[in-house]
């Protein structure tokens, strides 16, 4: 350590060390992920899920992974190679590189950038990009519709989001994620803003394409929507990815509104990673107990309600702000 | 009585035989025979005192077909039956511009015993693939066409 | 205003059905691990159809009557009996099932006269091959005696059979003999009594 | 190039939904004429099942036939039994003793909701709720419990014989039968709670693929498909068989023809599919389950018989042709869904993708019974 930063200069180092955490991180956290959601929803559906590799089935998803290794790699005949292929690292990149700012305790973060919200909600709007690109080079016809709706879906849902996140902007008046929740020191942004977080929570339910609102993928209509045709590590990649968006917004959501990494007696790590696992818990809740709405109802309801929704938060916000 | 009603509703059309069936036996309130060629108009007068197909089917007796109809009505207990005589190997006209429901089973049983119907807006196999060439339920068939 | 009501409505709508999932989130488990746990089968479980053990003879009652083979839908039963020197009724000298085919109806159970049949508890019946599917009965009686302690009914051998059917046509000819003898007696007899009226000869 | 132009050219485009599609319920193919994402034409294309049972039927006796009855329908094997054994013992001259008719009446009626539930459950699996299906296979387990214990399988039942039925219920049936009829009771609410009253459930479903009346009479349906839109043709009361006529039950109704109404009858059908269970378990009399008087070579003189039942789906009819001989001289098979599906055509058209599963869905298919 002592000598990486000798050479490389502090900065540097805190990015390799930060980056080789990050990896680890996020293949150890969608292995979590994957097995979570199977015993959440085996338990709500009084099933025992995994139980047979490891105790309570703890390494299923890890037998899985080699499965998914081992599989051959197919690319259909008349697909548009260079995109098929790219699409799964296409959509992996932008997802690694939000941990950058995400602040899991005062220390813990790779770089505190002043930006850092924005990064982030740049970055998540590139996984559109992929999903476009994985459904349109699969020449399927259920592939090119889960990538369209999940474009519609994605653009529509995008801007309620930035509105309700632009109210807590405006109470800490910084972009910098560190700023955000030193200011929930004293109380949660949740409970001064419980509208904000419902709107935040439904929007990012829809970002990261889970049901209710799971339409790219709606199997009982597209079969496996954008991911029809891929097989072993890049049908792997894929789902790395959703589980890994899945920390992200739960992250994002933990530093906005859940006040970050502060609570008692427990280090500040140990309680982010549990605010983002409560988080992670309600969107698994949500997709085992709703149905799924259909893609002009979709629409509608992100226009229709979202939108003057998070516009009258604002309002109010600012209103409450400008009278204080 | 809607039984009487479709009598009377049938006398026009001078049919073969409209009888009162033995429900106990049969399970049928009103048997009928016409000609093939009145079907369209027997189809027509049923759905005017509001009955609707329950099955439409045929029986290969050999040296002719036996076109079986069915008809029920959904306020009033009285199954209709209609026999038409079928001779091969004639055509049957269509009731499905009567009954749209009929069209799948003209379609069937075109399928299964190769009877052409005059005016069939889609006449295809329906449960057998369209590259087959034998008709399953006709008696002449042999059995396993792959043995 | 039904704006706002409806908005309200609906996510009570939603948290009311969360309410449901999570109270059975907390439920306890309905399921069974099924290798390591079993259920207790019914009664009326219907396997595959074997020879009943008589709690006298121990042994099957099988008559070859082919009562079975005949009602069965999908003709999967090959019954073969023979009578043996010394014995009243015909017994089974093989019985195979093709259980590959078995729809499991009953009928064969059903229709027996002598209730020589009935079902097996057995719901492992996966196998490798169709071969491994074929029971035959006899062979299979034997196994489920020799598991209660019980005498094994031997199967009848080829040369067995060969010799019973061998006795059984001697037996027969003898039979014919007879009644040929008793025949050409008759016939001497009738010959004797040509004068008999037709009323008789028509009985 | 060429490929591009046609592309711009045509505005619609094929979809090919099936065979394989999970939400098709079996083997079922439906090309879709799409235009975006709107349907412009449905052409279901059946038969991927087809066994032949009618033919099949020519050619065994009538006892052999049994089996093939319970693989039709799967879900609501008992009525297809029920259907044909009637037929059968119509033709004949067999009644079944009463002890055996109520005996039938309780397993179809248990085996109808069976059917219902199953289809709760994969149907709100088609709209993407997963969970429904389990807690309504949790509820369904029970009924395929209790059916094993006088039916002997769990699924394709062959119960029913002609003059009565082979096995007797006894005191743990009964017992077992009454704790499920409480049981299911002690569930509607949280059946309502989860699906009914949820805000998405009943966006997807109201006013989607509405059936009118014209339509019902034109395309000869039944069964729930019928009813929810307003019709109350029930065969177990239009035209009282078996033990029915002696119980106190209602046919509820729809009012709409839409999705949500046939999942609303299908639902009080269950509720009224327990009464009938209640009613026949407290009157249950004694006395043999067999006729006496059954040929064991059944040889029915010439002659043709048409039985219909309410199953699950709709009316059964069987239709009999005999001429003397041990074998039928012909079978039809009147199967609800061939009717139902027939009319999907035209609820499918300018419908999303999303909408036509759903209808497909409400339809409540048994493909296998559709191809025979």
């Amino acid at each position: 350590m002592e000598l990486l930063v000798h050479y490389l200069g502090s900065e540097v180092a805190r990015m390799i060390v930060g980056l080789i955490g990050v990896i680890a991180l996020v293949s150890v956290n969608a292995l979590f992920l994957i097995w979570m959601e199977r015993k959440v929803a085996a338990h709500m559906q009084l099933r025992p899920g995994p139980m047979e590799v490891g105790p309570h089935g703890a390494i299923q998803t890890v037998a899985d992974a080699l499965k998914l290794m081992g599989k051959e790699l197919i690319t259909p005949d008349e697909v548009d190679k260079p995109i098929f292929w790219l699409a799964p690292i296409v959509i992996f990149l932008p997802v690694l590189l939000s941990f950058l700012v995400i602040p899991f305790s005062e220390t813990w973060i790779i770089k505190d950038m002043n930006v850092g919200l924005v990064l982030i909600l740049s970055f998540s709007t590139l996984a559109v990009l992929a999903i476009l690109m994985a459904g349109w080079s699969s020449n399927n016809k259920y592939a090119v519709f889960g990538a369209i709706r999940s474009v519609a879906q994605n653009v529509a849902y995008e801007i309620p989001l930035l509105i309700t996140v632009m109210s807590i902007i405006l109470m800490v008046g910084s972009f910098k994620l560190t700023d955000i929740v030193a200011a929930q020191s004293k109380y949660w942004y949740v409970l001064l803003q419980p509208l904000a977080f419902i709107l935040y929570i439904i929007c990012a339910t829809a970002e990261t394409n889970r049901a209710p609102f799971d339409l790219p993928e709606a199997e009982s209509e597209l079969v496996a929507g954008f991911h029809t045709e891929y097989t072993g590590m890049r049908f792997a990649l894929f789902f790395l990815a959703e589980y890994t968006n899945m920390f992200i917004v739960s992250a994002i959501a933990t530093v906005l509104f859940l006040g970050g990494w502060h609570g008692p007696f427990l280090p500040g790590v140990i309680w982010f990673l549990l605010k983002v696992y409560a988080v992670i818990f309600l969107l698994m809740w949500f997709r085992w107990t709703f149905p799924r709405v259909r893609f002009d109802q979709l629409i509608t309801f992100a226009w229709k309600i979202l939108i003057p929704l998070s516009f009258v938060n604002l309002l109010l916000t600012a209103l409450a702000l400008k009278l204080r | 009585m809607l039984q009487d009603k479709i009598k009377a509703a049938l006398a026009p059309l001078n049919l073969e035989k409209v009888a009162d069936g033995d429900y106990a036996k049969t399970g049928y309130h009103l048997e009928v025979a016409a000609q093939p060629e009145q079907m369209p108009q027997v189809a027509q007068t049923l759905l005017d005192t509001g009955c609707f197909l329950e099955s439409l089917t045929a029986v290969d007796l050999g040296e002719s077909f036996t076109m079986v109809y069915h008809f029920a009505n959904f306020f009033e207990l009285c199954r209709t039956v209609v026999h038409a005589a079928l001779p091969k190997p004639k055509g049957m006209p269509s009731i499905s511009k009567v009954y749209p429901g009929a069209n799948w089973y003209e379609r069937e049983v075109f399928d299964m015993f190769g009877i052409h119907f005059f005016g069939h807006p889609d006449l295809r196999r329906i449960l057998l693939p369209d590259t087959v060439d034998y008709h399953p339920l006709l008696k002449s068939f042999a059995g396993d066409p792959w043995k | 205003m039904t704006y706002i009501k409806d908005v309200a409505q609906g996510f009570y709508s939603l948290l009311a059905g969360m309410s449901v999932t999570i109270r059975y989130f907390v439920k306890p488990i309905v399921t069974v691990q099924y290798p390591r746990q079993k259920l207790p089968m019914s009664e009326a479980w219907r396997g595959y159809p074997q020879f009943i053990i008589d709690p006298e003879s121990h042994t099957h009652r099988c008559i070859a009557c082919e009562m079975c083979s005949r009602i069965c839908p999908s003709q999967l039963i090959t019954v073969e009996g023979t009578k043996f020197p010394g014995e009243k009724q015909k017994r089974a000298t093989k019985y195979v099932h093709e259980h590959q085919y078995c729809s499991l109806c009953g009928l064969c159970v059903e229709v027996c006269p002598t209730t020589a049949l009935d079902f097996s508890k057995e719901y492992r019946l996966a196998g490798y091959r169709r071969e491994d599917c074929v029971i035959d009965h006899l062979v299979l009686l034997q196994k489920r005696q020799k598991a209660a302690g019980l005498p094994a009914t031997p199967i009848p051998t080829a040369e067995e059979i060969a010799a019973a059917l061998a006795a059984e046509a001697a037996a027969k000819e003898a039979r014919e003999k007879e009644a040929k003898e008793k025949e050409a007696k008759a016939k001497a007899a009738k010959a004797k009594t040509e004068e008999a009226p037709p009323e008789e000869v028509k009985e | 190039m060429e490929m591009i132009t046609r592309g711009i050219e045509e505005k619609t485009y094929t979809l090919n939904l099936g065979p394989q599609h999970p939400s098709t319920h079996g083997v079922l193919r439906v090309l879709l004429e799409m235009d975006g994402e709107f349907i412009t034409k449905a052409d279901p294309d059946i038969g991927y099942g087809h066994r032949a049972h009618e033919h099949m039927a020519e050619n065994r006796n009538y006892h052999q036939f049994l089996p093939n009855l319970g693989r039709l329908d799967y879900l609501h094997a008992l009525a297809y039994n029920h259907g044909y054994c009637m037929a059968v013992e119509k033709l004949i001259g067999v009644a079944p003793p009463e002890r055996a008719e109520f005996i039938r009446v309780i397993t179809n009626e248990l085996n109808r909701i069976a059917s219902h539930l199953l289809w709760f459950g994969a149907y709100l699996l088609d709209l993407g709720a997963f969970t429904p299906f389990l807690y309504c296979f949790d509820d369904r387990e029970n009924i395929l419990d209790l059916l094993e214990r006088v039916t002997g399988s769990r699924l394709t039942y062959c119960y029913y014989r002609f003059g009565g039925v082979p096995l007797d219920i006894d005191d743990d049936f009964i017992a077992g039968a009454r704790a499920f009829v409480k049981r299911l009771r002690s569930r509607w609410s949280d059946y309502d709670n989860l699906v009914t009253k949820n805000v998405i459930f009943i966006h997807r479903t109201k006013d989607v693929g509405v059936v009118t009346k014209d339509q019902c009479l034109q395309y000869g349906l039944t069964g729930p498909m019928l009813r929810g839109s307003g019709i109350p043709y029930d065969i177990r009361k239009v035209e009282p068989y078996s033990a029915y006529p002696l119980f106190d039950f209602e046919i509820p109704v729809g009012q709409n023809g839409d999705i949500f109404d046939r999942y609303m009858v299908r639902l009080a059908e269950m509720e009224q599919s327990l009464r009938i269970i209640e009613q026949a378990l407290d009157k249950l009399p004694n006395g043999p389950i067999m006729a006496e008087k059954v040929p064991k070579r059944v040889k029915p003189a010439e002659g043709e018989v048409y039985q219909a039942v309410e199953a699950a789906r709709g009316e059964f009819g069987c239709y009999i042709v005999s001429q003397g001989d041990i074998k039928p001289y012909r079978i039809k098979l009147r199967v609800p869904c061939f009717a139902n599906l027939s009319v999907f055509p035209e609820l499918a058209v300018d419908t999303l993708v999303a909408d036509l599963v759903a209808i497909l869905g409400s339809i409540d298919l048994v493909i296998p019974e559709i191809d025979r």
